[in-house]
């Protein structure tokens, strides 16, 4: 019990200091969120002192000292009210997240576990058929993609698929003429506008699993279980796959649970290339806009996923693994 | 043995690759425009509301984040072309000062709401009082100037607080809100105008977050001078997207314009003014800065011309130091001034200049008085490519007479604050723009000044003089165009030889249009608006277009 | 009659790039008749797992056989291809390994082992899988509930005997056990043991018994293969070994075995206990040598327990220790013995301040061991010295004999540079390793597993110690090399006046090293007295239970006739 | 008498480090016996050498403009021009000089951070383990990218400097956490218990007992981080968050982004700085594979099963 408490508080404790973190570092940032506004407006020309006074009041920011400040930030966190948003001012900040949320969800999600089941897969098939032209070009052409700058594959998607070739969109996620809505149609369109960042997440990161899964594989393959099944005589996919894999796929979960954790805070390169209205957009205008409250609340909300996301790679772990159990 | 074999495979593979990697780089893509067949020929693609694909509907005029597309939709009382300043009378039908505190608006009849509502004086006194009672939302300082607002039969009085008639320029800027809508919005600092109604040429038609229309409004005043049925707005305009799909008008910086705007399409056309003086501003409030000499020196040590090609890939001009917009503000220029007031480089006079300051050139360096290597550092903003651009042209000039600048990039909001707070040596910032008064004041006014350390609205560089103080309250007493003339010529005298700032190149208003669909664009020889979609440009431009001949019909 | 298996010439070899090749297995010939229980027998390094997994076709890379032929039933199965290979695992060769705690996937049920077993060989059709699973377990002494468990729910020797219970299920006419018992307790052991030797009698599959201990082996095996440096040095039957031993080496390897029950226990270069002289005289000159100590202390162990907290959530505490209490005199030799989990290592970290008691005091003269600061913990340190029982953990790999020797040197002898190494040098002639220059260069890896131990000895001697803590010092190395390190404990004893803890469950070694011995059975003192009398006599069951787990060629002499 | 112990289940030497004069060389033959890292080390041989002789390798100045603008590939630049009119070739050849330089005191110094931090929190044990353990976490949950920009700006006047305080301050914190794994590992060990017995301070047997033993791990851990390093650097420059005015392969990206390259159809701007980075980062990887089969025998080239 005694041992529950403090893993509870000092779950609780990492948490204060992350949200109070959250909460200091948009701030050590030279320059206020006005200044930011007006700096986007003065490259249309000189901003003037009333054009400042104006946008000042508008944001209403800061207000009150440091500590004030601080205290009414503890606050919202605690009513998730987070305010309004300075770059898109008038909007509050929820509506934003919400707006936004979806669409991550859609294209970071989906690939994330498309690309941890593929990685995975390709990951046993080239340990078991290690040394050979299975292992040697999936591990050599994985570690090589997943070295590729993500920006630069995307910006490469971009224009090949794109803009040369006219085979996806370029932009956004869904046409410029239709209306989000539960129709088949409109699902259609999402997916058709996720390709490309699809594509730029998926290349990049699908050597990351392979090779995770590749090296504890080999190892499990040296595990004495291994062995033993073979001396008893079970078919090779049978070890390969309950035997082999089944055990190597333990400790790449932790990776799994951290990456869908990440999820949440969107993929921030890829979503500003290709203009897709996710999260990873949103906080990408957030920091360089100085947004306090979307920052804020943005970071809140990665930090709480991947604290959540922790818990359930452990729970995960419960239910795969049965040492853990008992 | 078989291990030398693969590798040597590997390396004929490797080798391979960067040859054929070679060919292909030798084969540059060209990109074509491929317009949307299904826009059709009366409805314009316009990349003007940039970046974000999350629009939100924002058509209060007040709001910063508003939609662009506001400014077509609300009107001002005159229109102005920042070019050289010229105003066009917009709802106003005429301005007359009746002295130098009292502005007379005649407010244009027959003009309509959208909604069918006629458009009254009481309109424009409750716009104006709209924003006296909420301070946030006079974005242009109106009641800066303000003492009070009256009607009077189709006239609107503005009773200013002094005398002060340049204020007129900037009070009639105001976009006229109506008041039958607008009296019933419990807090219009916040309120985002969804459904605006106003007497602009447009009105806003569908609406997404990466897309919006713009529809004509019939019943719009100038309805027969507007040509343009439809306006399409994308969210996606980054410059790519202006060349390949087919737009009729943007406002982008456009490297190696005809080779890529102008080479995917024969129509496709662009045309660059200078829409301000990009300058080294000096920290007068810091030493050394505040001798003159010294800025002097710096001034005639730049070639002028090469920081503007390297600035602009030589699409802009060099800049005179009188910070005038030339050839469109060649009317206000002061003759006496040599060489329309760009300083020519000019080693032995730069060396003089720096002695003469108390730097001298010793074995390449130039040091101070006392021995130590004169070095400085200028601050730009991170991510404004061209003045980055300039600054390391400048190093390169100023490290042949022996001077060794440091560049500091800051990002844009860091930038702002430290020109604000005079957190700098010298920073790189803009001077001058239509309005020959607004520019002058806010650069050279002692108003503005503040010590280093506290926030500076504007005059960064912390000039004060009482004589030119003087003058500008001069300027602002008078309504005689010839006595304003004579004021600007000797404030053009006093930046030329003071030089608080020292300004270097044009900055240019990049305007990209497409002649297939519309003629009439701005152009150097009609240079009737800057070719800018913000603010009041696109309503003298919109009423200037012309559909082309179909096909040569 | 035609053997079941005929390995000709065999040699085995292991290629790794950057290391030298290494001939594990060297021309390797012999046969086994069907139904033969044959045991093969080497100390570490001799090649007898490798030829093991040679002959079950289990070997991986890097080992390679590179040359001769093994016959199983007249085919070469170096010839076979991986399918027919694998399916002649049924009614073929099996093979239970080494480490049978680790042969089993954790993730998957006993059930499930057996159930993959069935479907990848189709011998056992589908109504039949339930009633042989519960008839396997039978066999191998365990109820028919734990086919239900995972591995990790089970003990070491449960799942050894689940190994068992599933190589098996194969119905196998050739069983390989590669060291079926080693890694597991004293006690489970023996047991293991009985049910692979009754199992070989009621299935009458031919069964190799690998093993590091030819007592294991004489007291189960008909015949019996000696290997050393990878060549088969004796083959002969195991009573033959045992009465007639013809080559040097399996005579040398019997004469590491003796009864520590006996009147006189001796092994080669050491005598009996009772027969050297160990009075008082030998503690006179002992405390000669301990210059510079002006009084020794007793450490005294009062009514100690530790209980450590439930390893997972809901779980029982655990009681390591329970209520323990001696006195450890100086120059006291005193025997702590008992199976894995009794608490014996956890007195030893308790008495040199590693861990702190959950009641009662462990002092060591003035000082409570549990109260100590950091200061005072290097005072006890200096006197309260341990000696590991892994020689290969307990020397840092990347440290030179001399760097590691020069360490408490420095820290407690205060000397430096040429002091220090002169020191240095004089601990290495002690423990004899000689020349002394050459081995204080060495690094670990150089040095046998007797050697390491005998650095481990040297530094702990280093601080000029009261008090050694000796925590299993010969259990990891081989039979051969034990009685030479044991000799030098007890004559640095002596000579130097320590007293010493010697924990271990090896009563043999017991015997010949303590005056007196506490026998521990989970975390109590069950017995307690002169080491000579209670291993003559003991009372406590359990006592009498571990006497007789040690193996002992001579008891399977007395089988045998 | 043999040394190697129970040859079954080990290679023999796999346990036995060489002598420490050899080590660097016994090192480098087992990463060069396998052909990934022995690739990867020929990759970066390459990259190394044209960074340190680049003014000789060059044709021009890294930043000598004043050629004709956006010129397509010819004899006299082989990669063509810049929009301000440079020659890509040499510019790629410069900013090999960051990016290595980058990569390597970057991951050096995140490595030294992570050893120093991951070493003291899998020794100690009690409070001071916490507030590690404590630290490190909050570092690992705040979302990269963002801290970076945040800190970026904060750090202000751009500079390599700038660009290695931030990859450091962000990249530290998996490999504290990996190293700490290890480091718990070998404290039970016991070399290390002697090590205290034989009247050790903590500091020593933390660096000269526990660290030697992770060498391996160390270095993998380096090669990461300096593969990260490249990669961060190169997409802070792109983002133009570092400095624009000096060359660098991420900084040729940024101008190539900014005056759209690919608009002129010289793709070849993004393409071939990108491609480098990647070729770098891929070396790194690449030995990797090697130092791993080092600290991990199992994963050791070698016959097939």
């Amino acid at each position: 019990m005694v041992y529950v408490l403090r893993r509870i508080g000092f779950f609780l404790l990492t948490l204060w200091a992350a949200v109070t973190l959250n909460f200091l570092l948009p701030r050590m940032m030279p320059g206020s969120p006005t200044d930011a506004a007006i700096a986007k407006l003065a490259q249309n020309g000189p901003v003037t002192d009333a054009t400042r006074k104006a946008i000042e009041a508008q944001l209403g920011v800061p207000d009150g000292n440091i500590l004030e400040q601080y205290f009414g930030y503890l606050h919202q966190v605690l009513t998730l009210d987070f305010g309004v948003s300075y770059t898109f001012y008038p909007q509050s900040v929820s509506e934003m997240i919400w707006q936004a949320f979806p669409y991550t969800i859609v294209l970071v999600g989906f690939v994330t576990i498309i690309a941890f089941i593929l990685g995975t897969l390709i990951g046993v098939l080239t340990a078991w058929k290690r040394n050979t032209w299975l292992d040697a070009l999936p591990t050599l052409s994985g570690s090589f993609a997943s070295t590729f700058p993500y920006f630069w594959t995307a910006l490469l998607l971009l224009f090949f698929a794109g803009y040369v070739l006219h085979l996806f969109p370029t932009s956004g996620a869904f046409g410029p003429t239709a209306t989000p809505a539960f129709t088949w149609d409109f699902f259609m369109d999402v997916l058709y506008h996720a390709a490309l960042p699809a594509l730029t997440i998926l290349i990049t990161s699908l050597g990351g699993w392979i090779i995770g899964m590749r090296n504890a594989m080999i190892n499990t393959l040296g595990d004495d279980y291994v062995t033993f099944a073979e001396a008893n005589g079970l078919k090779g996919r049978t070890v390969a796959i309950r035997y082999a894999a089944r055990n190597a796929i333990l400790p790449n979960l932790t990776g799994f649970g951290l990456a869908l954790g990440g999820v949440v805070g969107g993929s921030v390169l890829v979503e500003q290339v290709f203009g897709y209205p996710g999260i990873g957009y949103l906080l990408f205008n957030a920091v360089i806009g100085q947004d306090y409250p979307l920052m804020q609340a943005l970071f809140l909300m990665i930090t709480v996923s991947v604290l959540i996301a922790n818990f359930l790679v452990d729970i995960m772990y419960g239910v795969l693994d049965p040492r853990t159990r008992r | 043995m078989t291990n030398s074999k693969t590798r040597r495979k590997r390396l004929s593979v490797i080798a391979g690759i960067s040859v054929v990697a070679m060919l292909i780089s030798s084969c540059s893509i060209q990109i074509k425009s491929e317009p949307d067949p299904s826009i059709p020929r009366d409805t314009m693609l316009i990349a003007a509301d940039k970046g974000s694909p999350m629009f939100e509907k924002i058509f209060n005029p007040f709001l910063f984040n508003k939609r662009v597309a506001a400014s077509y939709v609300y009107e001002p009382l005159t229109a102005v072309n920042v070019l050289d300043g010229t105003q066009t009378p917009w709802l106003a039908e005429k301005v007359t000062l009746k002295d130098a505190r009292t502005i007379d608006y005649t407010i244009r009849q027959g003009v309509t709401w959208s909604d069918g509502e006629k458009f009254t004086p009481e309109d424009v006194v409750f716009t104006f009082n709209l924003i006296k009672k909420y301070p946030t939302l006079d974005v242009k300082g109106a009641w800066q100037h303000i003492a009070s607002v009256e009607v009077d039969g189709d006239h609107v009085i503005v009773h200013l607080k002094d005398d002060d008639a340049p204020a007129a320029d900037v009070i009639s800027l105001t976009l006229i809100v109506p008041e039958h809508i607008w009296k019933d919005v419990k807090s219009p600092d916040t309120w985002r105008d969804e459904n605006p109604v106003g007497t602009g040429p447009f009105t806003v038609g569908n609406f997404s977050s990466q897309q919006y229309t713009m529809d004509k409004n019939q019943d719009y005043w100038q309805s027969d001078k507007v040509q343009i049925q439809h306006l399409v707005l994308p969210a996606a305009t980054s410059e790519l997207d202006i060349v390949t799909k087919g737009f009729d008008w943007a406002y982008s910086f456009m490297s190696n314009v005809e080779g890529t705007w102008g080479a995917a399409n024969p129509d496709n056309k662009n045309w660059f003014p200078p829409g301000g003086v990009i300058s080294l501003v000096p920290n007068l409030a810091k030493a050394p800065w505040d001798n003159v000499d010294l800025r002097k020196g710096l001034a005639l040590a730049l070639d002028r011309d090469k920081i503007a090609d390297a600035a602009t890939e030589g699409y802009m001009g060099k800049a005179g130091q009188t910070g005038l917009m030339l050839p469109n503000q060649e009317a206000e220029l002061n003759p006496e001034i040599p060489n329309d007031g760009i300083v020519k480089q000019d080693a032995d006079a730069a060396l003089a200049a720096f002695k003469k300051a108390g730097y001298t050139l010793v074995n390449g360096t130039m040091v101070d008085a006392s021995g130590k290597p004169f070095t400085f550092s200028v601050t730009t903003a991170n991510g404004y490519a061209d003045w980055l651009r300039a600054i390391q042209e400048v190093r390169k000039q100023l490290a042949a007479i022996g001077i060794d600048i440091t560049i500091k990039q800051p990002q844009p909001a860091g930038y702002q604050q430290a020109i604000q707070n005079g957190d700098y040596e010298v920073a790189m910032g803009g001077m001058g723009g239509g309005n020959v008064f607004q520019a002058y004041n806010s650069l050279l006014s002692s108003e503005f000044y503040v010590k280093n350390g506290e926030l500076a609205p504007s005059n960064f560089q912390r000039y004060s003089d009482p004589k030119t103080d003087a003058l500008l309250t001069q300027y602002k007493e008078t309504i005689d165009p010839a006595k304003q003339l004579q004021i600007s010529h000797q404030l053009q005298k006093i930046v030329y030889d003071q030089l608080p700032v020292i300004g270097l190149y044009y900055g240019g208003l990049w305007g990209l249009y497409n002649t297939s669909k519309f003629t009439g664009w701005p152009t150097a020889e009609d240079p009737y608006a800057p070719p800018q979609t913000y603010d009041s440009s696109p309503l003298l431009i919109f009423t200037k277009l012309k559909l082309a001949n179909k096909d040569g019909e | 009659m035609n053997p079941i298996l005929e390995v000709k010439n065999l040699s085995v070899v292991y290629e790794s790039s950057g290391f030298n090749a290494l001939q594990a297995v060297d021309h390797v010939s012999f046969a086994l008749e069907a139904g033969e229980f044959v045991g093969l027998v080497g100390e570490s390094g001799s090649g007898k797992s490798t030829l093991g997994l040679a002959i079950t076709r289990l070997q991986k890379s890097p080992a390679r056989t590179n040359g001769g032929e093994i016959f199983f039933r007249g085919k070469d199965i170096r010839e076979l291809d991986a399918e027919t290979l694998r399916q002649q695992r049924q009614g073929g060769f099996a093979m239970v390994l080494q480490s049978g705690m680790n042969a089993l996937n954790p993730v998957r049920t006993i059930r499930n082992h057996f159930i993959d077993i069935f479907r990848a060989h189709g011998h056992v059709g589908k109504s039949g899988w339930d009633a042989r699973q519960i008839d396997l377990m039978e066999k191998v002494g365990l109820p028919k509930e734990t086919l239900a468990r995972f591995p990790g729910e089970l003990s070491g020797g449960m799942r050894q005997r689940v190994s068992i219970a599933l190589a098996l299920s194969l119905e196998p006419q050739l069983m390989v056990f590669d060291e079926p018992t080693t890694a597991l307790d004293v006690l489970v052991q023996q047991a293991i043991m009985d049910t692979i030797k009754s199992l070989q009698k009621s299935e009458g599959f031919t069964a190799v018994l690998v093993s590091h201990d030819l007592g294991v082996v004489l007291e189960s095996t008909q015949r019996v293969l000696v290997m050393h440096e990878g060549r088969i040095v004796e083959d002969a039957p195991s009573r033959d070994i045992l009465e007639n031993p013809q080559d040097e080496y399996t005579r040398m390897l019997l004469s590491h075995y003796a009864d520590p029950r006996a009147e006189v226990v001796e092994l080669p270069g050491f005598p009996d206990r009772a027969r050297r002289d160990t009075g008082a005289a030998a503690r006179t000159s002992g405390a000669t040598a301990r210059d510079g100590r002006s009084s020794d202390s007793a450490i005294v162990v009062d009514h100690v327990s530790k209980v450590y907290p439930p390893p997972r959530r809901g779980e029982q505490a655990v009681t390591a220790v329970d209520d323990v209490s001696f006195t450890l005199e100086p120059g006291q030799s005193l025997a702590l013995v008992g199976a894995s989990g009794s608490g014996k290592s956890t007195i030893a970290k308790l008495i040199t301040g590693i861990e702190k008691p959950t009641a009662g005091t462990v002092t060591f003269g003035q000082l409570d061991v549990a109260q100590l600061g950091r200061r005072q913990i290097r005072e006890l340190h200096k006197n309260v010295q341990m000696i590991f029982q892994d020689p290969y953990s307990a020397l840092n790999p990347l440290h030179t004999v001399e760097y590691t020797l020069t360490r408490p040197v420095v820290n407690f002898g205060g000397l430096r540079g040429p002091a220090a190494r002169k020191r240095v040098l004089e601990l290495l002639e002690t423990v004899g390793l000689a020349p002394v220059e050459q081995f204080a260069a060495k690094l670990p890896h150089q040095l046998s597993g007797g050697q390491r131990q005998r650095v481990v000895i040297a530094r702990a001697l280093a601080s000029n110690p009261q008090v050694l803590i000796a925590d299993e010092p010969v259990s990891m190395l081989d039979v051969s090399l034990r009685a030479g390190v044991l000799a030098l404990l007890e004559d640095l004893r002596e000579q130097w006046g320590v007293s010493m803890l010697y924990i271990t469950h090896d009563l043999l070694s017991a015997r010949l090293v303590t005056d007196n011995i506490m026998v521990l059975n989970g975390g109590r003192v069950v017995e307690r007295g002169n080491t000579a009398q209670v291993l003559q006599h003991p009372e406590d069951e359990y006592t009498i239970r571990l006497l007789d787990a040690v193996p002992n060629p001579a008891r399977a002499r007395g089988a045998a006739v | 008498m043999t040394t190697t112990q129970n040859i079954s289940t080990a290679a023999p030497g796999v346990t036995k480090p060489p002598r420490r004069f050899t080590f660097i060389t016994r090192s480098t033959a087992t990463l060069w016996a396998n052909w990934k890292s022995r690739l990867g080390l020929i990759i970066l041989a390459c990259f190394i050498l044209v960074a340190i002789f680049a003014p000789l390798l060059a044709p021009y100045g890294a930043s000598q403009d004043g050629f004709e603008r956006n010129a397509d590939a010819s004899a006299a630049h082989w990669f063509g021009t810049t929009a301000a009119g440079e020659d890509v070739l040499s510019q790629l050849i410069y900013g090999s000089q960051i990016s290595v330089a980058v990569g390597f005191i970057a991951g050096l110094l995140s490595t030294i951070v992570a050893m120093v931090i991951g070493l003291s929190w899998g020794y100690i044990r009690g409070f001071g383990a916490d507030v590690i353990n404590f630290i490190v976490n909050l570092f690992l949950v705040i979302p990269g990218l963002p801290l970076m920009i945040v800190i970026a700006a904060y750090l202000q006047n751009g500079g390599l400097v700038m660009i290695v305080a931030v990859i450091v301050i962000t990249g530290w914190a998996w490999g504290a956490r990996v190293l700490r794994a290890q480091t718990q590992t070998l404290r039970s060990r016991d070399f290390v218990t002697a090590a205290r017995f034989s009247g050790e301070p903590a500091w020593r047997i933390v660096f000269k007992e526990i660290l030697p033993n992770m060498t391996s791990i160390i270095a993998g851990g380096f090669f990461g981080a300096a593969t990260s390093a490249i990669l961060a650097e190169a997409g802070l420059e792109f983002l133009g968050l570092g400095d624009s005015s000096i060359v660098s392969w991420g900084t040729i990206l940024y101008w190539a982004q900014n005056s759209n390259a690919l608009l002129t159809g010289q793709w070849i701007l993004l393409f071939a700085p990108g491609l480098c980075i990647a070729l770098l980062a891929l070396s790194l990887t690449l030995i990797n594979f090697g130092v791993d089969a080092i600290s991990n025998p199992r994963l050791r080239e070698g016959k097939s099963r």
